[in-house]
Order: structure tokens, then sequence, then C-alpha cells
């Protein structure tokens, strides 16, 4: 068995890495384990995780029995979660030509609490948080700052602003307006690099997990 | 030859490879190790077909990006055979946690939370088995335990390595006296609160299903104060950022940390405020780790691969370049 | 009613949502609503996975190109949905997490699922290289700033930027590459970020009104658009 | 065997003497204290001298935790005088509840240090009032007990008021903007590039004879990217039905697939060609991450679309993803709001939607002058962005800088205008 799931393991391997030389059959098969696998197994937890404990349970709870087989108050049946069942069917509805439309409630539903959830959210934690952390004394309390850091607070606060200016929809990237757009963009290009650059590195260890489980685990040439 | 000829003895070829190097394996073959002399000639091959590619770009032939895959798998691949000699400079962040480690008397109890999963194993496991090593050579108790659900998991594999050297062997350690792994607990954050109060609480059993209290080894830790130095290996949240926030700043713990590449450089604000006492930053705090601790295990190699990754991206980079360069002066200017 | 209830329903939830962050009796409706949003996807994935059966049965009887990989995927769903809902070979039993250790589907999922998904991911490595080759050109301003800002932190992440400029002496300490590095990702990158963070927030409550209100419509097949 | 008595006598007197220390004292000592609790009723069974007692808490106070639904109640109080880190002799503390006047329960025990509980176990229409008991390693000192409190139920958290207030104003604007336009009156916004790029993209795919792929990223519908996706699919689409293109939309979500259809149908409609839209044109492939990239990287090397659309919520597949569509020589119009994936966009694509662009996109491309609107709204609070952090950064490096007072009143206004709590 050890040495089946070894050999299992190197061939699933080799076949996704296959895909960098070119689009071929080895690729095709192990694509086609990967998806039929991932998809069986996601039905399979969503159907115990989210169908039978939250919603299955969460209206018929398990009834508890004392010792001597008699029934004690347990969990008391949440009756809203049916809403969310009918729903459900109601999406389900769509494999009926005649009343398919109606699966478009469910889903003005989703729509709805979506948009009004992070509408808050994002408000609240992208811009309020955001504008409140750029209010900083340039000079840091009391005239503490080193230039280093006074150098660095007045770049963020006009990073930040002129981000903002490239950003802004209704004005023509002119004039001092555009140049300012310009100086943004830089600091938006800063960015990219600086976390494009972060990332280069640290992605490689994940490689070299994987050929070290070629080289040592299945061949057994690194110890 | 067809392609298709050649495609086909290729994959003849790999599959020989394997079959034989696999019945070596079973067999019982020495690892394969190309001898320094070997290895420098190596780099030196590598070095001089990048140079030939950059001569090539200069005259106008573009690579294409298969080999620029082929590099990066050489890159990564050949540094693991190889017998390279190398000064490790010990940055002082690592010293610190070696030396807290050394300023611990026998028997004290060390607590180390695995809090990663697979995917960041080529960093953080190099970093648990030195630990384990340095631990259970120093006659020191180790308390494991994970916040991520396959972290307990990674804590026996370490055990497993640890334990098949010569020299812990020989010291006959037993489970539940010298070393306890208790599991994984959910809760993220709460769980270190909690322990704060009770570790009991938290694990009533360890990852076999051993009541805490018939645990020679914890049946007498109550909670933090009872632990005398904290370890976490972690790959992101629940991991140092949470331990120092509530086991230090609120249980006065001694906090050392080992951290992926990625999140370390997060951490340095609280290495600067004292919180955490010092840090092991990916691959390369691994390969000093394992130097201070006379552990040599795969954190040395992989390190030497991932410095040879990074140069071969820096080496593309600069082709690139070049090529773009070339191509604007044959153009002309024009935009 | 065909187009209006949509409508309205979306109108309602989306009002009721914004205005719970603001009335503490009503704060519990977002878990509420996340609960119903699990129940409801459950009951899409029958189309979902009826969707994928439905595909590779018509590739194989149709005997489209490929259709033997069909054959694959197929037989992977079916022997997962048997192992998992039947939990085969489950220690626990029918009672027990289909995940337990040594079920059919952990098995699988340990020995198969697991190498094929970090293998996807490891390509990431190779990509990376190959993306940096190429798009790392000093083509014009934009991209000279985004090749310097990659380079430093690319060089102050590794060895090399020491050896390169460890001589600088401990007064100019800040034009070392590993802490210019530093500095650029606590400074011009958090500026930034906190610009692009400012105005997806800003783009969120611009888009999500135009939904709740109903002038954008298409996604509720709205034909008169 | 034979035995040797003279060897054996050292042993047994060690025998002995252990049997006496591990044994013997310890009953004596402890007869002994029986002894002291039987002279002096009521005191405990450690003797008074060997009792560590530690001082009470003080300032212990019980209060209804403000803006909830009734379900909290905050305590806080002085630790122990004897709370201290060094040498300190209390080891945590025990809260005590009693609800309507009944007996005293534990509720919780905190470590040393705390100073403060919320007790979120409470209902209303009950009285709780509590106490807190320091513990040293052998002795309890209650606290004296607070007056009950009746947890209360608020109907407007007045700390968010001022979140509300900019919401509503923000929102406001995004009205006010949609109405103008409605009224007909011209407004003015800018190209967008990467907005510009979508016709033109599609026009090509259309010469070559090749499809055009939607991937709307990897999140379900109740990620706000996923809608953005589909506000975008939705005019996309009717492009598409217009050139008389083919579209293909992999999924990785069940109900993405079914929203997908639904908005791809309705385009077809839209544009007078609803027998040209067909279900398969949208499939679902798997909600794992990297099998769905698998799957995707396939049909892009074997479909070769002209054009790839990488629009929603990505994680690490992002780079993936662009390169493969990159490899195949398609044009890529990707975006996104999640900042750590947009310069593997930038790098790898040939436009990209950065952050609020991405929101926008689709109001920009339906040309409506009410869906512009909207846009001139989210400018207003750029506006208001740009002049807190202006006015903010100066007022607050002036006024600290100087002790200049009505600067540092101003400070103080803006920091609450935009706190969070």
């Amino acid at each position: 068995m050890e040495h089946f799931a070894l050999w299992l393991g190197g061939f699933l391997t080799l076949g996704i890495f296959s895909f960098l030389y070119k689009d071929n059959p080895w690729y095709k098969l192990t694509e086609a384990i990967y998806v039929g696998i991932s998809a069986g197994y996601f039905v399979v937890v969503y159907f115990w995780d989210n169908f039978y404990s939250k919603f299955w349970v969460g209206v018929f709870p398990h009834k508890r029995l004392n010792e001597a087989g008699e029934l004690i108050a347990g969990v008391e049946p949440d009756y809203w979660l049916i809403v969310g069942g009918v729903l459900g069917l109601l999406m389900l509805m769509r494999l009926l030509p005649k009343v398919g439309w109606i699966s478009r409630w469910p889903l003005a539903f989703i729509v709805g609490a979506t948009a009004g959830l992070w509408l808050i959210n994002y408000f609240a934690s992208f811009v309020m948080v955001q504008i409140q952390n750029t209010v900083t004394p340039l000079f840091g309390m009391d005239y503490s700052a080193s230039l280093y850091v006074i150098v660095g607070n007045i770049v963020v606060a006009v990073g930040t602003f002129t981000g903002l200016v490239y950003f802004f929809f209704s004005k023509e990237h002119k004039g001092a307006f555009g140049s300012a757009a310009r100086v943004g963009i830089f600091f938006l290009m800063i960015t990219f690099g600086a976390s494009f650059g972060y990332t280069v590195m640290s992605r490689m260890s994940l490689l070299i997990g994987r050929i070290d489980f070629l080289f040592g685990d299945w061949l057994g040439m690194i110890k | 030859m067809s392609t298709k000829a050649k495609e086909i003895l290729v994959l003849a070829l790999i599959f020989a490879f394997s079959l034989i190097f696999y019945i070596g394996k079973v067999l019982g073959w020495e690892a394969v190790r190309f001898s320094t002399t070997v290895s420098l000639i190596v780099i030196l091959l590598v070095a001089l077909s990048l140079l030939w590619i950059l001569i090539l770009t200069i005259r106008g032939r573009l690579v294409e990006r298969r080999i620029v895959f082929l590099y990066v798998g050489i890159a990564v691949a050949l540094p693991l055979f190889m017998t390279l000699s190398q000064r490790i400079a010990i940055s002082p962040e690592v010293e610190a946690v070696y030396n807290t480690l050394e300023g611990l008397p026998e028997g004290s109890k060390v607590l180390v939370s695995f809090d990663y999963d697979p995917p960041s194993a080529p960093e953080l496991q190099p970093m648990a088995e030195a630990f384990l090593y340095y631990c259970f050579e120093h006659d020191l108790k180790v308390i494991m335990m994970g916040l991520w659900p396959q972290g307990p998991m990674q804590a026996n594999l370490a055990i497993e390595k640890v334990l098949s050297d010569e020299k812990i062997k020989s010291k006959n350690l037993k489970y539940g006296e010298d070393y306890v792994n208790l599991g994984f607990q959910a809760g993220y954050e709460f769980v270190i609160q909690r322990m704060g109060s009770d570790f009991r609480s938290m694990f009533p059993t360890d990852y076999r299903g051993t009541p805490y209290e018939q645990i020679p080894l914890v049946k007498n830790v109550k909670n933090f104060s009872n632990i005398d130095y904290c370890f976490n290996l972690s790959s992101g949240f629940p991991g140092t950022r949470e331990w120092v926030q509530i086991a230090v700043d609120r249980f006065g713990v001694t906090l050392g940390a080992g951290n992926t590449a990625v999140q370390a450089p997060q951490m340095y604000p609280f290495m600067r405020a004292g919180q955490l006492v010092g840090l092991l930053g990916g691959m390369v705090g691994a390969a000093e780790f394992e130097f201070l601790t006379k552990w040599i295990g795969k954190g040395t190699k992989f390190m030497i691969s991932q410095s040879f990754a990074h140069v071969i991206v820096i080496a593309f980079i600069i082709i690139g370049n070049v090529a773009f360069f070339r191509s604007k002066r044959k153009t002309g200017l024009k935009r | 009613m065909k187009r209006q209830v949509p409508l309205i329903i979306t109108f309602l939830i989306g009002m009721i949502m914004i205005f719970s962050f603001f009335i503490p009796p009503l704060e519990g409706l977002e878990q509420t609503c996340s609960l119903f949003f699990d129940v409801i996807a459950v009951f899409a994935f029958f189309l979902g996975g009826g969707n994928l059966m439905r595909i590779h049965v018509n590739k194989l009887r149709r005997r489209k190109k490929d259709w033997g990989f069909s054959i694959v995927t197929l037989g992977g769903f079916i022997i997962m949905l048997a192992a998992g809902l039947l939990k085969i070979g489950n220690p626990g039993g029918i009672a027990a997490s289909p995940t337990t250790e040594g079920a059919l589907l952990q098995e699988i999922f340990t020995y198969v699922f697991l190498p094929l998904q970090s293998t996807m991911y490891a390509l990431l490595a190779f990509f990376v290289a190959s993306a940096s080759y190429r798009a790392f050109r000093a083509k014009n301003r934009e991209a000279t700033i985004l090749l310097i800002a990659a380079f430093v932190i690319l060089l102050g992440r590794t060895p090399f930027g020491m050896m390169l400029t460890g001589w600088i002496p401990e007064s100019f300490s800040v034009l070392q590459v590993p802490n210019m590095a530093i500095w650029i990702m606590n400074s011009p990158n958090l500026a930034g970020q906190r610009a692009i963070m400012i105005g997806i927030g800003l783009g969120v409550i611009s888009m999500s009104l135009r939904l709740i209100l109903g002038i954008e419509r298409t996604y509720l097949g709205d034909d008169s658009a | 065997m034979p035995s040797h008595p003279t060897t054996s006598r050292p042993s047994y007197l060690a025998m002995l003497s252990l049997l006496f220390t591990f044994f013997l004292l310890p009953s004596i000592v402890l007869a002994q204290a029986e002894v002291g609790q039987a002279n002096v009723e009521g005191t405990p069974i450690v003797p008074d001298s060997e009792q560590i007692v530690v001082a009470p808490v003080t300032s212990l106070i019980a209060a209804d935790h403000k803006y909830d639904d009734g379900e909290m109640i905050d305590l806080s109080w002085v630790p122990s005088i004897d709370d201290q880190l060094i040498d300190g002799k209390v080891i945590g503390y025990k809260v005590y509840r009693l609800e309507d006047d009944g007996e005293p329960q534990m509720i919780t025990e905190l470590a040393p240090s705390s100073n403060g509980y919320n007790d979120q176990s409470v209902e209303r229409g009950k009285l709780y009032s509590y106490f807190v008991s320091t513990l040293s390693s052998n002795a309890e000192t209650p606290s004296v007990r607070t007056a009950p409190v009746e947890p209360q139920r608020e109907w407007l958290n007045y700390e968010l008021l001022n979140v509300l207030i900019i919401a509503l104003v923000l929102g406001g604007a995004v009205i006010y903007f949609i109405e103008t336009a409605r009224r007909g009156k011209k407004l003015f916004v800018r190209k967008i590039a990467g907005i510009e790029a979508v016709d033109e993209a599609i026009g090509r795919a259309t010469e070559m004879g090749r499809p055009i792929l939607f991937i709307p990223g990897i999140l379900d519908m109740d990620d706000v990217q996923t809608l953005a996706a589909l506000t975008i699919l939705g005019r996309v689409a009717r492009m598409i039905a217009d050139y008389d293109s083919k579209i293909f939309m992999p999924v990785s979500r069940s109900l993405v697939m079914t929203a997908g259809r639904e908005t791809i149908k309705a385009s077809y409609q839209a544009a007078g060609r609803p027998d040209a839209y067909n279900d398969d044109m949208v499939t679902y492939i798997t909600d794992e991450q990297f099998g769905y990239v698998a799957a995707v990287d396939g049909i892009m090397v074997r479909e070769r679309p002209a054009t790839v659309f990488l629009l929603g919520a990505f994680f690490a597949e992002s780079l993936i993803l662009a390169e493969t569509g990159n490899s195949v020589g398609a044009i890529q119009i990707a975006g996104t709001a999640r900042p750590a994936q947009l310069p593997f966009f930038i790098a790898a694509c040939d436009f990209t939607l950065i952050g609020e662009e991405l929101f926008a996109a689709s109001a920009y491309l339906s040309g409506e002058p009410k869906q512009m609107g909207s846009l001139k709204g989210q400018d207003v609070g750029k506006a208001i962005a740009m002049a807190a952090i202006l006015i903010g950064v100066l007022t607050v490096t002036i006024g600290d800088a100087w002790n200049v007072e009505w600067m540092q009143n101003i400070t103080t206004v803006l920091t609450e205008i935009f706190s969070t709590k």
C-alpha cells in the first residue's frame, strides 16, 4: 500500500508538472482525476456540514435521552432555517421550465443581502479606518520622530492623497490635476512592484517541497 | 526522429529512471551526493549556459517561457544533491531564540505550538525538527499542540524524524513523560486565552485520547505559569501575532517564533518591543538555527535551493531587460 | 410580477442589512443571512453537480473529443460521493465525521487530492519566474518604477542584498538594500494600499446602492436594459 | 538462593527511613493540623500563619453594556494591591453573580491582573449583582457586592451615529447624482483604459473566430466582487450577442453558475437573439481552488480563447491563470479588489481594473446617464476623503508642533467623525 501511495503521488505530481511543457494526455488525465475528486469531495463536505449539521439538525435537533431513556429538554429547533430551505427549493425550480423564473427570488435575496452587508462593512473598514489612520502628525508626537520617520510620514500622506486623485472619475487627467494623478500612479506602481517582489521569493518554497517529495520521499535519492 | 517519438522516449527514460532509483531505495542504496568539486562544476556549467542565453538574447533571439521553467526546476532540484560548505552568518534574532533555549535548565517545560499546514512545511518543518532535537538532546520536556487542524500531524512527523537520530534514540525518551502531543483545538486565539487559566479545559485529552490528568508530563501543568518557554511555528492566522497579543501581553509568557518568509517581516515590531525574544524567518532562519543546534536537516539544503532560485529569477529579469533594450534600439524610440 | 418581486426583495433585504448595523436588536441578522446562504448554496449544488454530470455524460454519449477523460472525471466524482455520503470504510460508522481518518474519503483526500493540490500550487514558482522575466521591463516610466521597487524588495529579501550593500557604514544604514526594502514596504507601499482600499470602499458603496435601488438589474434577467 | 543477611540490613534501614519521610512524617504533620482545627473553632484547615490573605478588588462596577440588544453586562474593577507582576500573591480572580438576589454562582475564573469582564450570559428583565473574589494559593477574599443591574436593549447604536451620518451623506450624493443625470444633465466621466478596451477585445475575438473566456473569480455570490463581475458580465454578454461571438464561462460555484446563466440569457434576450443562448455557455467545474485552476488552464490551452476576462475575487491562482492566458496569446482584461493579487494581473494582463474601477466598470459600460451619475457620487466620497486627509494632517501636525488650540480642536473633531470604535 505504501509503495502504491508513493507511486501514485509521483504519477500525479509529474502529471501536473508536464503541463509546463505543453498540454498532453498525462495532464488531461490528472486534471480529470482532480476535477472529479475535488468536486465530489466538496459536495460531500458541504452536504454534511451545511445541509446536515446546520440545516437538518437545526430544524430537527437530536433528541437527548437520559440514562433511563426518557426525553430531556435539549436544543430548541430553529424554525427560521425553514425559510432558507424554502429559498433553496425555489432555486431548484429552475429545473422546471414553466416556473423557472421563480428561482430569481432566492437570487434576489442573496444579491440584496450581499450588497447591503458589504456596503456598510467596506465603508467602515476600508474608508473610515484608512482615513483615520492616515491622519497622523508628520513630525511625530512632540517632534520625537527621526528624519527617516518624518520622510516616511510625508510619503504616506502625499501618496494616499495623490493615489485618490488618480482614481477620480469626474476630471480629465490634465494640468496640475494630471500631475497629481501621475504622482499617484507612481505610488501605485511602487505598491505593485513591492508586493510582487515580496511574493516572488516566498513562492519558491512551495516548489522545493514538491521536488523534495519527488527525489526524497519517492525515489530516495536525497536523505 | 519525430517530436512524438522523442516525447515517448523522454517518458520512457523518466519511468526507467524512477523505477531504478525506487528499486534502489527499497534495496537500501545510499543517497546521491555530488562532491564539492562536482557541485562547483555543475554551478559553473549552469552559469555559463545562462551567459550563453544572455549572448543569444543580445543577438536577438528571445528565449521562450519553457526555458525559464527549466532553469527554475534545475535551480531548485540540483542543490538538493550538492555538498556545499557555506558560511552561515547567524542573525541576532535567530541567536536570541537559541540563547533563550540554552538558558533553560534540564527538565524545563517547553510548549511548542504547530500552527501551519503541509504547504508551509518546507520552511517550518526544518525549524520544528531542529527545535525538537535541541530540546530532546538537552533533556527539556516538550508539550506540543496546534491551532491549525493539520499542525499536530506535522508535529508527529517531526518527532518521528528526530527520534530516529542515533543520539536521541539512545536517550530512550518516553511519550507522556518526556514529550506529549496535545493535538488540535478549534477556536483560534480563544484557545490561547482559555489556556491562560486552564490548559485542561482546552485539551481534555491528548491526540491519542489519553485524559489530561493521566499524562505524567502535564498533569501538574495548570496554565502558562508552569511553562518555561513557548515556541510558535506559524504561517498565518492564528499564529505568532495572536500568541504575542494574548500569551505574552496578558500572561507574561516567554515567546520565540518561527515564521514563513512571507510573514516574518510583520513580526519585527514585536521583537523590537521585546514581546518576542527571537524569530526564525523563512528558509534562511531555519538554516541558521540548524547550524546552531547542530541538527543538519533539510533547512540548510532547502536554503541553497531557494538562493539558487532567487539568482535565476534575478538573472532572467536582467536578461529580459537586455532583450527589451535591444529591441528598442533596433526599432527606434517610437511610441 | 416576474420582474417586480425580485427587485422588491433585493431592495428590502438590502436596506434591512444596512440598517441592522446600527440597530442592536437586529445584529444577529448577519449570521442568519449567512446561514440561509449556506442552505441555498447546498440546494444549488444539485444544479452544479448535476450540470457536471450532464456535461460529461453528454461528452461520453456523443463520443466527443477526449471523451475518455470524462469517464475518469465521472468515476472520481461518483466514487467520492459514494465514499462520503455512505461513509464507506469510516471507522466511526455513519454517525462519525465524514473526514475521520481511515475513512475511504479521507484516504483519497490524503493520497490523491493533497499531492495534486500542492503540485498545482507549486506551479506558481514557475509562473512567478516567467512573469518576472516578461513583465519587469523598463518599458516606460511607470514600468521602470515598478521594476525598481520590485528589484529592491527582491534583493532585500535575499542574502545578496546584504552582500551588495553591507559595506555602507552604520550611520547611512538606511541605504542598505534590506533597510530600503523595509522602508518601501512601510511607506510608499502603505500609501498605495490605502488609496486603493479607500477607492474600493467607495466603489462598493456605489455599486451596492445601484443594485439595491434596482438601477443595476442585469443579473435578474431584466430584458429591458 | 543463599540469603545475605549482613548486606541486607542497611537496605532495611533505608526503607524504614524512606517510609518515615514519605509516609509517617506527613501524617504526623497532618494530625497536628487537625488538632489545631479541633482547638479553635471556625478557623480554616491551614493554620492562620500559613494562610495567604490577599486584599480584595476595589471600585467594582457593574453596568449595562451600552448599545446592545440587552445581552451583556460590563464589569470593571481595580485589581487587588497584592496583584503584582513580581512576587505577586494573587493567582487569579473568580467572578460571582447573583440572579434576582438568588444564590451566588461562580461564572468565570480570570488570570491575575485582569480588571474587567463582559458577562454575555444575561437575559433582559432580570436583575443581576456581582462580586469578585481575589484568589491566593490557599485563600479567597470576596469584594463588596455591586448594586443590581438590568441589561437594557437599545434601538439605535449611538456610538456608530457618525458612521451612519457619513454613510447617508455618501449614499445621498450617489442618489443625488443619479437623479441629476436622469433629469438629463450631462455629466463628464473620464476614460478608463481597461474599460475602453472591452469593445476592442470582443471585436478581436469575433474577427479571429475564437471564443471569449469569462472567469468571475473563485468566490461565491456572497462576495461583492462576484456581484461586480456579474454586473460586468451583463454588459459584456450584450456586446457579445451583438457581435455574434462565442462566450464561455467556467465557474467554481453552483450559485454563480445559476446567476451567470440568468445574466447571459437576459443579455441575449435584450439583444434580440434569445435563440443564440444556450445553458452550456456557463459550466460548473469544482468548488476547489486549484482543481478549478487545473481545469481552466486546460480549457485555455485547448480552446485558445482570443479574449480572457478575469474579473472578481482571486487568490494565489491569479498568476497561474493570467500566465496561461498570456501564453495562448489572448488579450486579457483583469480586475480585482484584492490588493495582494493586483500586481500579478498588472504584470501578466493587458489591462487591469484596479480596485474601484472594477466596481465602476459596469456603470461605465452601460453608458446610461443614471449609472454614470453614481460614479459622480463616488467622487464626492473621494473628495471628502482627500479633504479629511489634507486638513487632518495639516492641523494635527501644526497643532501639535506649535500648540495651536483651534487646530487641535479640528483634529479632535475629525478623529471623532471618522472613528469606528
